[in-house]
């Protein structure tokens, strides 16, 4: 029985897990929440899911930890003192125990004869060949098998972009100013340390292209490994990200405008669902992508899937920098008002 | 075209949203809102006519056969639901001053109609898709879009309300993702009628149990069932009225809808009732969420939370209907779908109008108006006489075939509690009414709300009165869809 | 080895209980938001340990296929590529109201709101 | 031949996690930042480097030892500019080294910055003020 490694990685799965829950320093209860989601990405790798394992490492341990730290920037950095309740205790404890209970009458972990890879899964393997021509099934399955689920997912990518603007919009609940001027304030406020910083900045300059460059990569090499649209946006996203971080976000503002990526937000989900309605016109369901081309299926389906990926990978870029430009916005209006001292007293 | 019916009724909104949020100009994004609204409820009628005439509609998509692609099942009940949605859709979206209660930044409308717009495509993907997972895609989307839009209440407490909605909903979704994944393992499928099929010789595994008892906490959790219901009364009380009125009248029902197709569909009613005993917990509950929500309401000082403890107490009707596993119980329940719509739909907006001229929906605020706003105070009594369940008022019908199906399984304390708890209502709602007649104006010069509201406002208010009249559309259709499922169930 | 092989889902649920044990018990709000996110990784580490096949490859095809290739499932890691997007957008989302309620009372620790709240109330 | 690279890989990658450890150590016994900085490059440049290419040893010379050798490239370039951002930030907010000798702050002249910068002194006054109260 060769020695199972997972066993090492949910050691520190557990440990870190712990951390996050007894810190009572929030700055470093996300660190370490960080490390926990680079953990389940190795966990991932080992369990043979390397595209979920890409995507957990890009957006899981990236993208919510700036997130996480971003809100900690405008908010209070320590947690207070809390008895351990016992309520949630029982209750965590009679989930847990109905949870084990349903595992019993479960197939082993790793179980060749288990029913999931009995009845759909094999014909999604054999049909990656003959149908698709592409070696990577995970893609296959994401953007045509099961298609739709991915427009739902963009359009999730498209509503939690929204929400956000909606609620970060104007400057402080009583001062209602169009997001413009939301990141015009932040643009100018007084420079932060980090823009005099020459090593960062040249630093910057020498990484920001390959890193996009990379994530051009990831986009175009879904079909062959892992990657595809969510990782290729991150990616990319992250570029953008690392400019407004270093050189302030009113010159990032000058690169993308929040205007235009407000466009590019709403033009990805349309790319998708409008590469859907394409094969409606030619008589085919909707997102059947074969018959997109009239002389071979198997070519009509890789025009779809690269259509609807690059959809994908437009909307999650200008997701990604749209946050961030709201929650970074948002630290001009963290200029500490009298009133807030003391109405925490009250 | 009409071959593909189907896509496009979740096309409609799906492709709507992102274009307004292209298109800046708050105009033209309400146009194109009201003109989906009353687009989608032309194509759901036209859905529920074909389920209605011919067999359940099966429509793949990818063009990949059901077990390997994601199919959309369309038979009496989804075209049901999805009228009921797309009507109080249209009308409330065609409401006057939608953005009015919303604490919206300057130059954001856009972005508010497209949040309402994907909560619409949310509900509409949850209710028509044949595909497991799917449905757990589609409730996030209309989820998130319902936090964003609660929290833009104009109340300083809204984003509070917000945050707890998303936790508890977050945590019912997890354990609906769950509830699937035990499933998954159990059967190797996500297509709910090939699902059905390899769980009908599953009936002993601990799994299966298991994944019905997560998908049912999930579910009950979303559909904000007697215990789990704490988030409900703050996030309909402090959103804007408009979007309490949405939110009130189609996401709570699409919630029982997907709790009823689980249990009829996927794990059918010998197992869920007779193994599972789920009527011996539903209706404990049910009962406790009709006397909770109800002596609750009567002890409110603000109109929206008090018509949001109703909201408690009437989906503790419709659990019960569930609950009696019988074609009238059934009934019941699914025309209380519809009827708890139209009324508490109506109420709202006539709330909406009310804090449209006041400002605020306290009740101390609200005092004196039967005079100065006539037929929204005429709005609300009659919605809430509806509420009650007074003869030739929708909520007359479903109490009518509860109270049947009670008797008819002998309970006769059902039926009793049932006819008590009415009379609760009639304690809040006569409370509400000694208010707004019987109490000195606070500030007397206050005019009547312009027509583009009260339009809306009366045309639910109305169709409360004429459906409760005319009852073969929505008894009528209830029944036939209970059949069916009954049918297919046993 | 009767239930040995079952070990790993007990781990992952012994995941999902502290994160749940964080989101219900804890009163600051970013903590609660860290909570859902270890439960909602934990249910993705659920259905990929599902997926898993004793001694079988990642489900990319390999150009010179050298025989029969096991493969481990495809379908969970698909399922679950949507479920980490979701928990981003949730995050996303709930973080923007932490920062709003910040705004407005100043605080983030849910007692000294429900305090503010009564205290305005009355 | 084919011994010595796999003796030289097996080598290296030891050496790499011994000097991860050693970092690691530092990391928790150095007293204050900056020194704790120090700690925690060592296991980025050494601990890192050396594990990356004992396993481009034993990778063999193909595209995967390529690929290793880049990640290597990429953490030479980057963690240097992380820590200087880092240890940057934190002297501009104001934090103190814990030195032996306690220096009084007239004896030492903190090195004038160009007028440009005056915001930053008047920052740094105010952040001083808070130091105490954290």
């Amino acid at each position: 029985m060769t020695f199972p490694i997972e066993a090492i990685v949910f050691l520190f799965l557990l440990a870190t897990a712990l951390a996050v829950t007894h810190l009572r320093d929030l700055f470093a209860a996300a660190m370490v929440f960080g490390v926990f989601s680079l953990l389940s990405a190795g966990l991932f790798t080992l369990m043979d899911a390397v595209d979920v394992a890409f995507t957990e490492a890009a957006v899981g341990a990236g993208i919510s930890t700036v997130l996480i730290l971003s809100t900690l920037a405008l908010t209070d950095p320590r947690e207070h003192q809390q008895p351990v309740r016992f309520a949630p205790v029982a209750v965590v404890l009679l989930v847990g125990a109905a949870l084990v209970y349903g595992t019993l009458d479960m197939p082993y972990y790793g179980d060749p004869t288990a029913p999931i890879h009995k009845h759909v899964a094999p014909e999604y393997i054999e049909g990656a060949m003959t149908d698709f021509g592409i070696p990577n099934i995970v893609t296959n399955v994401l953007a045509s098998y099961r298609g739709y689920d991915t427009l739902g997912e963009t359009t999730v990518v498209l509503t939690a972009t929204v929400g956000v603007m909606l609620l970060l919009g104007g400057l402080g609940g009583a001062r209602h100013r169009g997001d413009a001027e939301v990141v015009e304030a932040a643009g100018d406020e007084e420079p932060t340390p980090m823009d005099r910083v020459q090593v960062a900045r040249v630093s910057t300059t020498v990484l920001a292209p390959l890193i996009m460059l990379f994530g051009l990569y990831v986009q175009f090499h879904g079909d062959f490994g892992p990657g595809g649209g969510f990782q290729a946006g991150v990616i990319f996203a992250s570029a953008l990200i690392l400019h407004g971080i270093v050189f302030g976000l009113s010159s990032l503002k000058r690169v993308v405008s929040p205007r235009f990526l407000e466009i590019g937000l709403a033009a990805g989900v349309l790319i998708y669902a409008g590469t859907g309605v394409a094969s409606l016109f030619r008589d085919g369901t909707f997102l059947d992508y074969a018959v997109l081309d009239h002389h071979s299926a198997q070519h009509g389906r890789h025009l779809g899937i690269l259509l609807v990926e690059a959809g994908v990978g437009i909307t999650v870029t200008c997701a990604m920098v749209l946050i961030f430009f709201f929650f970074a916005g948002r630290r001009a209006a963290k200029s500490e008002e009298p009133g807030d001292r003391d109405r925490r007293v009250a | 075209m009409t071959l593909h019916l189907p896509a496009i009724a979740i096309l409609l909104p799906l492709l709507s949203a992102p274009i307004c949020v292209a298109v800046r100009h708050a105009l033209v994004t309400r146009l194109l809102t009201v003109a989906v609204g009353w687009g989608s409820l032309a194509v759901s009628g036209e859905l529920l006519r074909q389920a209605l005439s011919g067999a359940p509609i099966h429509y793949e998509l990818g063009g990949f056969a059901p077990p390997l692609g994601i199919e959309y099942v369309i038979d009496t009940t989804t075209g049901y639901v999805l009228v009921i949605v797309s009507t109080i859709a249209a009308v409330v979206f065609s409401f006057g001053a939608t953005t009015r209660g919303a604490a919206l930044p300057a130059g954001r409308e856009h972005l508010y109609y497209g949040a309402m717009l994907l909560c619409l495509a949310g509900l509409l993907g949850m209710t028509i898709t044949g595909d497991a997972f799917n449905v757990f895609v589609f409730l996030e989307i209309s989820s998130l879009s319902s936090y964003a839009l609660i929290g833009l209440g104009q109340d300083r407490r809204a984003p509070v309300a917000a945050f707890s909605y998303l936790i508890m909903g977050t945590i019912g979704g997890t354990f609906f993702l769950l509830g699937i994944g035990f499933l998954y393992q159990a059967t190797g499928t996500l297509n709910m009628a090939d699902m059905a099929e390899r769980l009908a010789s599953l009936h002993r595994s601990r799994t299966v149990h298991v994944a019905f008892g997560f998908l049912t906490v999930g579910l009950s959790l979303k559909l904000a069932v007697f215990p789990l219901h704490q988030w409900l009364p703050n996030a309909y009380a402090r959103a804007p009225a408009v979007i309490s009125a949405f939110l009130s009248a189609t996401a709570t029902k699409v919630m029982y809808y997907v709790l009823v197709r689980m249990i009829f569909t996927i794990f059918g009613a010998t197992f869920v009732f007779g193994k599972m005993g789920m009527d011996m917990a539903l209706v404990p509950l049910s009962l406790g969420a009709m006397f909770v929500g109800s002596l609750a309401a009567i002890f409110q000082t603000d109109l929206k939370r008090l018509l949001a403890y109703s909201s408690v107490a009437q989906i503790g009707y419709m659990t019960l209907g569930l609950s009696f596993n019988s074609v009238n119980g059934l009934t019941g329940g699914l025309a209380h779908l519809f009827n708890h719509a139209l009324m508490k739909g109506g109420l709202f907006l006539a709330v909406a109008c009310l804090v449209y001229r006041v400002g605020s929906s306290r009740l101390d605020d609200l005092a004196g108006l039967g005079k100065c706003m006539p037929i929204t105070s005429a709005a609300f009594v009659t919605g809430g006489l509806a509420l009650i369940g007074v003869p030739a008022t929708v909520g007359f019908i479903s109490k009518w075939y509860l109270v049947l199906a009670a008797l008819e399984t002998g309970q006769y304390l059902f039926a009793g509690l049932i006819l008590l708890s009415s009379l609760l209502a009639v304690a809040y709602v006569l409370r509400v009414v000694e208010v707004l007649y019987f109490k000195a104006p606070k500030s007397p010069d206050v005019r009547e709300a312009p027509v583009s509201l009260l339009l809306p406002t009366w045309i639910l208010i109305g169709a409360t009165v004429v459906f409760g009249l005319r009852t073969e559309l929505t008894a009528g259709l209830a029944r036939s869809a209970a059949m069916q499922l009954l049918g297919a169930g046993s | 080895m009767s239930t040995f092989g079952l070990w790993h889902y007990w781990v992952v649920i012994v995941l999902m209980m502290i994160g749940l044990y964080t989101v219900i018990a804890r009163d600051n709000l970013v903590k609660k938001v860290m909570g859902l996110n270890l439960f909602q990784v934990s249910v993705i580490m659920f259905y990929v340990s599902m997926g898993k096949v004793e001694g079988g490859t990642a489900p990319i095809i390999p150009e010179q296929a050298s025989g029969p290739v096991v493969y481990s499932n495809p379908l969970p890691h698909v399922l679950m590529l949507t479920a980490i997007v979701v928990g981003i957008a949730t995050t996303a989302m709930a973080l923007s109201l932490v920062v709003r309620i910040r705004e407005t009372y100043g605080t983030t620790e849910e007692d000294e709101i429900r305090k503010l709240d009564r205290a305005e109330h009355e | 031949m084919v011994l010595f690279i796999e003796i030289a890989s097996w080598l290296l990658l030891v050496g790499g996690a011994g000097f991860c450890i050693v970092g690691a150590i530092g990391l928790l016994r150095m007293p204050d930042l900056y020194s704790r900085t120090h700690a925690a490059t060592i296991t980025d440049t050494l601990g890192a480097g050396m594990v990356l290419v004992g396993l481009a040893l034993q990778a063999g010379p193909n595209l995967t030892a390529l690929k290793l050798l880049m990640v290597l490239a990429f953490l030479l370039y980057t963690s240097p500019v992380s820590g200087h951002a880092l240890v940057k930030a934190a002297y501009s907010h104001g934090i103190k080294a814990e030195l032996d000798v306690p220096i009084d702050p007239q004896q030492v002249q903190i090195p004038e910055r160009p007028a440009r910068d005056a915001p930053t002194d008047s920052a740094r006054g105010k952040e001083g003020a808070d130091d105490v109260s954290d």
